[in-house]
């Protein structure tokens, strides 16, 4: 068939742009989130990396200006483009990639078992069941990020500005809420480091193709017919293929 | 019917004022000064008010040394404020906001709240309640 | 050589005046209601029925394994080369992880800055040559601050003529700097150092979120370097397979 | 690490359960060695400060002071090394002098009484007014009764002024507490025994003495920076301490004895010590010999004073005090009976006072190492002033201090031939108290003369510093006293409940806002002292000096205030003794070195110097004036009061950050003790349900009483009571000190020492119960 080679566009450049935005501020802020955490009860990171990090910033205080700065940086980017782009691309994407019912997540979480299945030779008799624009891991990863991510800024606005703005000795509540923002910062950032392992697992080694597309927003038809079959029969539909 | 011989009006208004602001007896002390009720220990004389007197120099005045005064006392802080409202300046109106806003409100609902249980004379009550509304309307404007 | 500094307190020469913890309050201009020293009076009965009264000035014991920088999340607490534990208040935000870590109670919250504050060996004052503010004032001079590593400072010699004691058990022994002399009596149960603890946040933060991210990332890493390898040798069969095929 | 596992073993063992492999650490999770961050920081700085000298004033000791400022502000009491008092060291109390000069409640500005006296209805006016006022009131009086009408109370180091101001308006009636609520009849005792006087600063050489017997001497409570220090020094350097008191104070916690000895019988003890001492020959004879007459006769006196009569009196057994009396002559001279620094205890402190001299003779400590040293004075004379008019109130104030010399034994009358009058509290007075000193006065004697307007009228009432009330007992006479008189002007820096009653009240500068008149003293070194001011008077306030300046000159006393300021003073002052202000200023004290040859003369060849009231170039250990006066019995054992069942000896004393009655409105001692409560025994405090804590009643048998907190503890006596002194203020313009525990001076005895005439406090029985 001759669509087959057909390579359409999926995605605008400012989404392609936003994206890698998006990665170059992980980027900083886990380098810099790590290197401020330093006593050794809360640590995660080898003591070299803070001990380079704080060194490199002249002392933790900087450090935390460079992480805040670009965290600030990070969320006014984000909500400049949701304010923008809501009807054109962010509204689409959220309904698309949000899984909010347990019946949902149960589909999306099968079929993000039977492809890990698969990446082990398991399960080679259960066929992946179709899947749309986004895939059942791509959508339950999404939804996680999505969700850790507004964890993150509120956190790390509280541990940022908490202390300058409020008077942590009149109410004990204060610092409770500052050491449970210190959890919930770090926990959501794991849960996002573990994700984004496989995410660029599967960019970088399972399918190429799909770093590509977030290259030049272009991927071939042939390749969302057989990873995305029912984002393919809408294409169809739509007349875009 | 001969009519009850008065004090003299101003000794019994400096008693009255002894009483509030000096000796506050047999109150607890109506102490005019921010830095009591802005130091933990109480004591005159602490960092507030040497904020006061170093924001005094900056604007080139300063209290007069035999006024028996200290920057804060409520007298030269008013005094002060009205000095920088006579001003046509931007730094003398910001620093009054920042007084206002940053030292005043403070302390002066405190000093008030205290004034009132003190039961003061209908002078020094008019004055509490001037005050009281002076803060925040001061605080508005600027 | 880099200096260790210690303080030691000779119970014998206290006589619980208290001008150690004014002079700290002048000196740091402490909020009243904390100190960043102390004088503890433990008073008792002695077996034969006799009263007995000891006295133990105290403050921060500049360990040298201190909880309070293991518990720091940014790295205010910090103890510098000569042995000092210090806190940097442009750092410390306050959020009290370091206070319950602490066995000796040394640290508390300031109201005043919203920082952690604890004794700091008078850190500014030494670093201009002086003696802390306690040690000056001590009107028995029972405090006595040098530095150990310079065998004719005042604390070495006074190390090595007496028998010196440090208050640890043995379920805390993190090393404190700071010496006590009871001419070999036993150390009352009041001064001995807490079990130290940690907020909920902290354990949770250290035994729990840590280790679990660990996990997480560790089994994320290794599946997917599995996979990978499993991938390679897929293409190399497939590779090989092929390259059969043309063979024949 | 090894320490680490023990204190942490949760760590290891959940990392270990959980995680189950070692292939995770590959992703660089921590390890488990306790690494430490090694990141920049910058340390804090020191801030820069200036630096003027003074003298504390937080207690009577008077140590050397190095006063940091910063922004026109005092911020730092430091110790002067230099100075012989403290060595450098300062105390909590001297520390917390800042919080003097900061107190949102000192007198700020001039007041005038305008309600009923005491009420506290005030109204400000000025300078001007106040001391025109004052000096007009005064005049009327002086016009009207003559100038011995006025009597002056001072307690302070700022009270000289107002002596010279006292004695220029030609009264002898001015007094200061110490000789008759405090120290009297000790420095008596020395005084009449070897013509020397040991209070004031303690010359007791400390450091090197090898035994102390201390009769309560609380040194580490009742703390003087220098003696203490020297004590703990002397205890360092392996002095045997063997302490009486019937409660286990600090300093009787670093004794190597300690004997909860009977309230009220350290005479007793005394006794049977001297009796030991002499019958065991275990005196200095060669001392004996050469300085000392009257043992023979002493030694009659005291063959009925055996250990076993003392034994059941003071419940110190007769074995303890022949050994102690052994070992303590094994040591002599490097030894002393330290006597306790307050002697107004019993109803015969004098004798008391003066068994210990004889032990101190007996042992020949006097001008030895390790005893009592000689000390020497720094030259400074006084300025020329005219003659005082009144004979007997010629002070001889050779220092920038009192000097404790005894003047000759006044005429017999009220009032002598040239129509001048006696002591009103009869201090000095023939048919009175003879042998007290007519220097400082009976305090408690002149709030009597001044309640019952005896033997003549005092109309006006100056007082500076002090507060009769809480550091006298007899409340009826005082406030009767205070409402007797015409005039009372009062001048201090703190509110308090005497000057309440003030009809003029003068605010004083604190002591880091001012300059005083010198600071003169004798240690082993001699020395002069200046204080200067280390910030301006926060207030509307004016120091002592300038006080007494302008209110002389506004009573045609110019005379004896010559100069136009106070710093015209000090310079004139020490350019006599060779040196100038502004040299003073630089090092704050100028010093004689010490000198072994001058402070230990029997160690080095020397002679000692004696001069006795009675004549006698010898000590004389039964003093010729009291046998004519018929005094000596004092030398006798007095039966002391013993409490009933259910009573007990109320005792009272001091604590190391609090002084007298004066810091208890101080924030910074304050926040160290708010209260005071009173210490009990558990079997009593279980006989009378009493737990730790709780409100108990004290009442004595006058029926005065008091509420306070009960502190249950081994630490005293079944038979006895304590308190610390000075709380239970009912000033209600001390805001901090008001309504704290309660003022033991209320319920002391005020009985009077019946030779000296100095107060008796200790013989009150008291009855405690739960409220």
């Amino acid at each position: 068939m001759n669509d087959t080679d057909q390579m359409i566009c999926v995605r605008e450049k400012k989404t392609i742009r936003l994206h890698w935005f998006n990665a170059l501020c992980w980027l900083l802020l886990l380098a810099s989130g790590f290197g401020i955490i330093s006593g050794d009860f809360v640590r995660f990171a080898p003591t070299f990396w803070p001990e380079l990090m704080q060194g490199l910033f002249g002392g933790n205080d900087n450090l935390v200006l460079a992480h805040i700065i670009v965290g600030i940086s990070w969320v006014a980017v984000f909500v400049f483009f949701i304010l923008f782009n809501f009807k054109g691309v962010v509204f689409p994407f959220l309904k698309k990639v949000l899984v909010l019912t347990p019946m949902a997540a149960f589909k999306d979480t099968w079929s993000m078992v039977v492809t890990l299945a698969h990446l082990f030779g398991l399960m080679k008799n259960t066929p992946v069941p179709p899947q749309g624009r986004y895939n059942g891991a791509q959508r339950l990863l999404g939804t996680m990020i999505i969700f850790c991510s507004l964890l993150i800024i509120v956190s790390g606005l509280y541990l940022f500005f908490g202390p300058q703005l409020l008077s942590f000795s009149e109410n004990s509540f204060y610092g409770i809420i500052f050491r449970w923002a210190l959890v919930g910062h770090a926990s959501s950032v794991f849960l996002v480091i573990i994700g984004l392992i496989a995410h660029i697992y599967f960019a970088l080694i399972e399918e190429r193709e799909s770093l590509e597309a977030m290259k030049s927003g272009n991927v071939s038809v042939e390749f969302i017919k057989h990873h995305n079959a029912l984002w393919y029969e809408e294409l169809k539909q739509e007349g875009k293929v | 019917m001969a009519l009850k011989p008065q004090l003299n009006y101003n000794e019994e208004l400096e008693t009255e004022y002894s009483r509030l602001f000096i000796l506050a007896f047999p109150n607890k002390a109506v102490q005019p000064f921010a830095s009591y009720w802005l130091e933990s220990d109480h004591s005159l004389m602490g960092n507030s008010t040497l904020e006061i007197k170093h924001k005094m120099a900056e604007h080139g005045i300063e209290v007069a040394e035999n006024s028996g005064l200290l920057p804060d006392h409520i007298v030269s802080e008013l005094e002060f404020i009205a000095y920088l409202a006579s001003q046509d300046d931007e730094k003398a109106r910001q620093t009054q906001r920042q007084l206002l806003e940053q030292h005043c409100a403070h302390w002066m609902p405190l000093f008030i709240e205290a004034l009132n249980k003190a039961n003061p004379m209908p002078y020094y009550q008019l004055a509490a309640d001037f005050l009281k509304q002076l803060i925040p309307s001061e605080m508005k404007e600027s | 050589m880099t200096k260790k500094y210690v303080m030691l307190a000779d119970t014998i020469r206290c006589i619980d005046c208290k001008a150690c913890v004014v002079a700290c309050r002048a000196e740091w201009e402490t909020p009243m209601g904390y100190s960043r020293d102390w004088v503890k009076q433990a008073e008792f009965v002695k077996e034969d029925g006799s009263p007995r009264v000891m006295l133990f000035p105290g403050r921060c014991q500049h360990c040298d394994e201190a909880p309070c920088i293991e518990a720091c999340p940014s790295g205010a607490a910090y103890k510098r080369e000569d042995g000092m534990v210090l806190q940097d208040n442009e750092i410390c935000s306050g959020c009290e992880l370091c206070v319950p870590a602490c066995p000796y109670d040394a640290r508390w919250l300031n109201p005043e800055t919203n920082t952690i504050s604890k004794c700091t060996f008078c850190q500014p004052r030494v670093d201009q040559g002086l003696q802390p503010a306690c040690v000056q004032t001590c009107v028995g001079r029972a405090l006595i601050f040098g530095d150990m590593n310079d065998p004719s400072s005042e604390v070495s010699q006074l190390l090595k003529e007496k028998t010196w004691v440090k208050l640890t058990t043995d379920e805390v022994n993190i090393g404190p700097n700071h010496y006590y002399y009871t001419a070999g009596e036993a150390l009352p149960d009041e001064v001995m150092p807490k079990l130290h603890d940690r907020h909920l946040a902290g354990k949770v933060m250290e035994n729990v979120v840590n280790p679990v991210g660990a996990i997480g990332i560790g089994a994320m890493l290794l599946t997917f370097v599995g996979a990978g390898v499993l991938k390679m040798i897929g293409r190399r069969n497939e590779v090989s397979t092929s390259e059969n095929q043309e063979d024949k | 690490m090894s320490t680490h596992d023990h204190f942490d073993p949760s760590r290891r063992a959940f990392l270990g359960a959980t995680a189950g492999g070692t292939a995770l650490t590959i992703a660089g999770l921590p390890s488990q060695a306790l690494a430490r961050i090694n990141a920049p920081h910058d340390p804090e700085k020191l801030k820069e400060t200036t630096e003027v000298f003074g003298f504390c004033d937080m207690c009577y000791w008077r140590c050397g002071l190095k006063i940091r400022s910063r922004d026109g502000r005092a911020v730092k009491i430091d110790g002067n090394p230099e100075h012989p008092n403290n060595w450098g060291v300062v105390c909590g109390k001297g520390n917390a002098g800042l919080m003097v000069a900061y107190a949102p409640n000192r007198l700020k500005h001039p007041m005038k009484r305008v309600g009923e006296r005491g009420e506290g209805k005030w109204k400000p006016i000025s300078w001007d007014e106040a001391l025109e006022t004052t000096a007009k009131e005064l005049l009327k009086v002086k016009k009207k009764y003559g100038p011995q009408a006025l009597a002056l109370i001072g307690h302070g180091s700022w009270e000289k002024p107002y002596h010279r101001l006292a004695h220029a308006f030609g009264t002898p009636n001015t007094t200061s507490p110490v000789f008759g609520l405090c120290c009297g009849p000790r420095g008596l005792s020395n005084m009449m025994i070897m013509g020397r006087n040991l209070t004031g600063n303690e010359t007791l050489d400390l450091e090197n003495c090898k035994y102390f017997l201390m009769m309560g001497r609380n040194v580490t409570e009742s703390l003087h920076n220098g003696e203490t220090l020297g004590w703990v020094n002397g205890v360092a350097n392996g002095a045997k301490v063997v302490y009486f008191d019937p409660r286990y104070s600090i300093t009787a916690s670093k004794a190597d004895e300690y004997y909860a000895i009977r309230p009220l019988t350290d005479h007793a003890f005394l006794l049977a010590m001297i009796n030991v001492v002499i019958n065991e020959e275990l005196y200095d004879k060669k001392f004996i010999a050469e300085y000392v007459v009257g043992f023979d006769e002493l030694k009659q006196r005291v063959q009925k004073y055996t250990p076993e009569w003392a034994e059941p009196i003071t419940e110190v057994p007769a074995k303890d005090i022949r050994r102690l009396a052994k070992e303590m002559a094994a040591k002599a001279p490097s030894v002393f009976v330290y006597s306790p620094r307050r002697l107004t205890r019993t109803s015969n402190d004098f004798g008391t006072g003066m068994s210990i001299t004889i032990l101190n003779t007996l042992f020949g400590v006097w001008g030895r190492k390790g005893g009592v040293f000689t000390p020497q004075k720094y030259k400074v004379p006084e300025i020329d002033l005219p003659e005082f008019e009144h004979a007997t109130a010629h002070r001889i104030d050779s220092g920038g201090d009192f000097n404790y010399e005894q003047p000759e034994i006044p005429l017999a009358h009220i009032q002598d031939e040239e129509g001048k009058y006696h002591r009103a509290d009869g201090a000095g007075v023939m048919g009175r108290w003879p042998i007290a000193n007519p220097q400082y006065g009976l305090t408690n004697e002149m709030w009597r003369a001044m309640a019952e307007q005896k033997p003549y009228p005092i109309r006006a009432l100056m007082t500076a510093g002090g507060n009769g009330f809480l550091n006298s007992t007899n409340y009826d006479i005082i406030r009767k006293a205070l409402e007797t008189v015409d005039f009372y002007v009062a001048s201090d820096v703190i509110p308090n409940e005497m000057n309440m009653y003030a009809d003029i009240l003068l605010p004083e500068a604190s002591y880091l806002e001012r300059y005083d008149d010198l600071q003169v003293g004798g240690a082993r070194e001699g020395y002069v002292a200046v204080r200067m001011p280390a910030m301006k008077p926060l207030h509307d306030t004016r120091d002592a000096w300038t006080i007494c300046k302008q209110l002389a000159d506004r009573m045609g006393l110019s005379a004896y205030f010559p100069h136009d300021s106070i710093k015209e003073l000090l310079d004139d002052r020490l350019k006599k003794a060779g040196s100038s202000l502004a040299e003073i200023e630089k090092v704050g004290i100028l010093k004689i070195p010490a000198d072994p040859v001058k402070n230990f003369p029997l160690d080095h060849g020397g002679k000692l110097k004696i001069k006795t009231p009675g004549g006698s170039t010898k000590a004389e250990l039964i003093p010729g004036m009291l046998k004519q006066m018929g005094f000596d019995k004092a030398l006798d054992y007095v039966e002391q009061v013993r409490p009933n069942e259910d009573e007990f000896h109320m005792t009272f004393g001091r604590i190391g950050f609090h002084t007298h009655a004066r810091t208890q409105d101080n924030v910074w001692t304050a926040d160290l003790m708010r209260e005071n409560v009173l210490w009990i025994h558990p079997e009593q405090a279980a006989k009378r349900g009493i737990k730790e804590g709780d409100l108990v009643k004290v009442s004595d048998r006058k029926g005065r009483s008091g509420e306070i907190k009960a502190k249950v503890t081994a630490r005293i006596r079944k038979d006895t009571i304590f308190m610390v002194h000075g709380f239970g203020h009912w000033d209600k313009r001390m805001t901090t000190a008001n309504g704290q525990g309660v003022a033991d001076s209320n319920l002391a005895s005020y009985a009077v020492d019946p030779h000296v005439g100095s107060m008796s406090m200790g013989l009150s029985l008291v009855k405690v119960e739960k409220v």
